[in-house]
């Protein structure tokens, strides 16, 4: 567990902590940049996250783009080979496809294609998620395509500290990384958490046992994760213990961490908003079986987004998106 | 900004059912969005806004000139192209609230508002990727022999991005029946399109593929007229498509909410004095093309209509739970799940 | 099985059965195009797999465009929605990277966010797949990349004949379908095989057994199924009776063929040449585990590309793809 | 077609070490490329082939105005690029042939040449897509404040996709030192460029950017060189990037092994007699800039460096197989695999 708990430390929201990382990589390394779209002053952002970071580090580091997201990718791409360490922005998860190619084919193979010569130390920050009414085009959580591309990281945390630690940490990582970071999280203040000052990073490929518990274990990451607590907060009341993984980094993986707690409680429980059909649960549930055949006491269930895209009525939005009543389901039929 | 509309009479100005016809889109528009934005500001309604106010004399430019069997694409910010291709109030109500009576049943929501009966084929939230489909509209009007158009619509900002390059490229080669309307509202979400374009005049890019392009006063409603005409008549007849630049000004900001600390006030106030909706209708009162009881019978049912797509609109159910699962694919044998 | 083997049934290879149905289904309807890079005579397409088609149809039907993939799958998705029945070609694979957004954002979600209104009944054809020394950006299989979007349907032939039905049952589907051809099949006389004349199609969603057996199931789709059956050809005289099911497409999946053969033979292997990290493979594999659980003799092996970019030097890229002996390793470890 | 360099001398040409200098990266060029054709042919190597024949003056053009420091940018069929930015004859070809002692240990292959020592950043297989990425390298070069330069090479059909529109706009609004140099070979795979390029000269899609334009003849090794080195002061001093369209032929069709049936036989004859090198090293001769002796030496040294390089290729291993695993990430923690 995380002992950022400690009571003197500031609670923060999670787009406060990631404008602090932004702001903190930034001054202490001259080299880290940022491209994007409407990401400078006055208004700092269409979600503020980069808000005072042009007007502090110039508008030379902290540079807005046109809409021009293969030019953003690209140029990243390009300085970051060049000995930068750029931060570029694409405003919304769904907008990666019209900038895959550079991504994928570019960012993500470049080092192998070049037998190491050169690297690209860059990240891609997004913002994604469903439920504020964007409809089908606004609301995606995409990151199962980058974990299918192998030279790129992938990192979606849940936490305000964790935001913090892992973007600092994924921004002086040599390699290109994928940093998802959901809308609905950024300026919610019951996810608000404590986040230590400074420039306090958290490793990539470490996932945290969020709770701990002994009757089934619920992995997740992201927002979806605090859905995961509550539901063990509540079935703890009927005396079901669950342990709730949060593994903060897809790519690098902490198998490790959740062979062993699955090994402990021999059921589990994977939970994220994104699709469920090819969606990041299914490689994750295919290892659990691989490795831990015959040590479970049933099938790793998934909970994941509707087969569907987003629809826009709020109803259907919400049914969409796994809640809370389909992850405690999902637990209890694991108890079955 | 645009030159004032002089209140002299216009030797180029339509005939006066054309000049009543372009007045009442305008004021459907017009309309529209105040009672969108009155009723969010009031709490009565919750939605992802992006006004179009302020644009209104682009949309009734082309509006008049198109047929119904011509098509529309368009984008976010699309309500009053919308309105310009006839999309009932009512169906478009609702499918802005998200009700099972919306032209979408309430899945697509304004973003992506589609109603094939009034030729509005698509409206999409991803900047530029309107311009490669309408190119394929124009590409079934071509091969079916028939004088029908596309007509897109898309931002200055959206001319920056690839999709953009590709769909004149390819309507220019293919010679299609499409109109590329750039409607430069000055500003691509919260950057002024100077900062992030090359160039002064979009039009100008016309160029690069050997393709008519021209820049004309969207808040000017008679040469926006003219200009449109001109556009749409060439792509009838087979010569081609048209970049069509409208230079106009967005009154209200990226969305709804916005605290538009990046606009200049004193642009901002300039351009809502001149507003082009008012300014318009002074002149077609000032020089006889319509009296006020005319122009207020007008604005007087455009009001009810809005008064009975509202009621319907909030009176509509919200989708079935249902339908989350239904269109996603147009068959599936044994309804299986992917 | 399906029963392409009677005697008097020409034998064609992959490249010309894409080609009579490409011809058969624009001869019968006028409303079917076809738009691509080169795809026109002279040439006939860069793989000769379009040849003769201008000539005998029209270079209006028949379109040559410019290398611009975004307005490619563009005007394939408008002329769709307009009547039309548009087979857009995107030359390879990894390029699907450049126009993703039309793939994924519209001709995926048009259908859903008209409410039903409009239908993009188109078919994306793609060359794909590692094998020819094309290195990293000219060999990728990317079909998990379309699984995980809802609303494209996904085949991948392994012969002739499924090729040709396939693709006839694809282009007069109402849907957007992307129509993956393993290059390393177009023109392989070793994998020709018979082709019923005429308009033969072969439903989607129907998976083919290719070979029945009792011991173990192998599941693939694709170029490799043509590896699992030699596999099983080599391991029947050892006396190990493998079954063999081509899923023919993964978009709709014919879960219940594979559930009944697993359920049979209480082992599989699923084998495919995309990077197996968060590919096709691990769907299945958790469908498998979640409906089979407790009926399993050993967990479910999948075998896969490895978790690189594709290299370029031969012997490497030989070992990027599932080798016939890695199948059969991952064979008799199920067999334990 | 160009026009045949005169046989009268030129009061434009560079110095005669200049003059000998495009001479020897031609040479080079021309050497490479009828080795690697004529192995190819006898079946002693095999690999997908782009030739660069035809192309030589162009990369020679801007080769001796870089800088070691300057970064180039190429595709697929980049050998002459390759050369002419000086990436090592027996690395290049060891990469070629897939052998383990390459410039990329034989991992990327012809298509992903990469030799940062010389400057050559990055070789790409997707058409257009090296275009956004060397502006990187440009806003590289502007943030360091140094008056380096990149030269992103592209060909005809790159100028109609989307990435070259976005890179274009990005250089420009960004006053990056980049010089884009779009060889046209007049075809792009089996398409002639005129079929699916909107514009006569690719380099009039510079305005769009309000970017610099100009197109030469990239025959001429004379006037090549000297717009390249407009171009590349231009950038230098911080005056912004340049769109440089080098018309030229490609004289073996997309890919070794085309029946090139879609190419005008006599359009080809003519290019292939007209033949760029010979002629320049006619017009050297022929205005005393060389000797013949001082020429066939250039020739031989060539010759023997490439035998070397064949020699050091062929007897090259293949990589390990363990380098299927390496080079994918920089850090891996516990070199998970995922
Ligand atoms: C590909 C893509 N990139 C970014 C966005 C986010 N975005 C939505 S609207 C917008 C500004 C578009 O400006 P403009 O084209 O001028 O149209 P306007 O909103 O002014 O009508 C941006 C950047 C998007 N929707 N799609
Ligand atoms: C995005 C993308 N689309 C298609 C291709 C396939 N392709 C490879 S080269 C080529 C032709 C490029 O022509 P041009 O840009 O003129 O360059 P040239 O080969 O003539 O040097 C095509 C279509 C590709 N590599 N990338
Ligand atoms: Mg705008
Ligand atoms: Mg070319």
């Amino acid at each position: 567990m995380t002992d950022t708990a400690a009571p003197e430390i500031p609670v923060l929201m999670t787009g406060l902590a990631i404008n602090q990382a932004l702001d903190i990589a930034m001054t202490i390394d001259p080299k880290v940049i940022m491209l994007g779209e409407d990401i400078a002053e006055p208004s700092g952002g269409v979600y503020k996250v980069t808000k005072g970071l042009s007007t502090k580090h110039g508008a030379h580091r902290v540079r807005k783009t046109p809409i021009s997201e293969q030019a953003i990718v690209g140029a990243a791409i390009g300085a970051a080979i060049a000995g930068y360490r750029p931060i570029a922005e694409i405003m919304i998860m769904d907008f990666l496809a019209v900038c895959l190619d550079q991504v994928s084919n570019h960012a993500g193979k470049i080092r192998y294609m070049s037998g190491g010569q050169t690297t690209v130390p860059m990240v891609i920050r997004t913002s994604a998620g469903a439920g504020r009414g964007f409809g089908a085009q606004h609301s995606e959580m995409l990151e199962a395509w980058a974990v299918h591309t192998p030279g790129i990281k992938v990192v979606v945390p849940s936490t305000p500290a964790d935001a913090k630690g892992l973007l600092l940490s994924s921004i002086f990582d040599d390699d290109p990384v994928l940093f998802v970071e959901q809308m609905m999280l950024y300026w919610n203040p019951a996810v608000a958490g404590p986040v230590p000052p400074g420039d306090v990073r958290i490793p990539l490929g470490v996932a945290d046992v969020k709770r701990e518990g002994s009757d089934v274990t619920i992995v997740s990451y992201g927002r979806q994760v605090h859905d995961c607590l509550a539901v063990a907060a509540k079935l703890a009341d009927e005396g079901v213990s669950c342990e709730v993984v949060d593994l903060r980094t897809l790519v690098p993986l902490d198998e490790a961490t959740v062979l062993a707690s699955v090994a402990k409680t021999k059921r589990a429980v994977i939970v994220h908003e994104a699709v469920q059909v090819c969606g990041f649960g299914a490689e994750l549930s295919s290892r659990i079986h691989e490795e831990l055949f015959g040590e479970l006491a049933g099938p790793v269930r998934r909970v994941g987004g509707a087969n569907t895209p987003v629809p826009y009525a709020s109803n259907l939005e919400a049914d969409f998106i796994p809640q809370q009543a389909d992850i405690e389901a999902a637990v209890r039929r694991t108890l079955g | 900004m645009a030159d004032p509309v002089a209140g002299a009479d216009r030797p180029d100005a339509p005939d006066r059912d054309t000049l009543l016809a372009m007045f009442e889109i305008q004021s459907r528009i017009k309309s529209c969005d105040e009672r969108f934005r009155s009723m969010l500001t009031s709490g009565q309604i919750q939605l992802i806004y992006y006004s179009p106010r302020g644009q209104e004399c682009i949309s009734a430019g082309w509006g008049v000139h198109l047929r119904p069997d011509d098509q529309v694409v368009t984008i976010y910010r699309g309500l009053h192209d919308h309105l310009a291709k006839g999309v009932p109030l009512r169906e478009l109500w609702a499918e802005f609230l998200g009700r099972a009576t919306g032209t979408c049943k309430g899945k697509g929501g304004p973003m992506h508002i589609t109603h094939p009966e009034s030729g509005l084929m698509v409206t999409t939230g991803i900047v530029g990727a309107g311009i490669p489909i309408a190119t394929g509209f124009g590409l079934a009007a071509q091969l079916d022999g028939s004088d029908r158009v596309c007509v897109v619509n898309f931002g200055d900002g959206a001319s920056n991005i690839g999709a953009f390059h590709e769909g004149l490229n390819l309507a220019a080669v293919w010679n299609l029946p499409v109109v590329f309307v750039c409607q430069n509202n000055l500003y691509g979400e919260h950057t002024p399109y100077r900062m992030v374009t090359g160039v002064d005049h979009i039009s100008d890019r016309a160029a690069g593929y050997g393709m008519a392009g021209v820049t004309v006063d969207g808040n000017d409603p008679v040469a926006t007229w003219k200009v449109m005409g001109e556009a749409i008549a060439r792509a009838r007849a087979g010569e081609g498509p048209t970049l069509v630049e409208a230079r106009t000004y967005r009154f209200w900001g990226h969305l709804m909410g916005d605290a538009m600390e990046y606009m200049d006030k004193d642009e901002r106030k300039a351009a809502m004095a001149a507003d082009p909706v008012l300014r318009y209708r002074e002149w077609l009162l000032a020089n006889g093309h319509a009296t006020e009881e005319q122009l207020a019978e007008v604005e007087q049912t455009v009001l009810a209509a809005i008064d009975d797509a509202v009621e319907f609109a909030m009176n509509s159910p919200y989708p079935d739970a249902s339908e989350l699962y239904t269109d996603v694919y147009a068959t599936v044998p044994g309804g299986a799940q992917s």
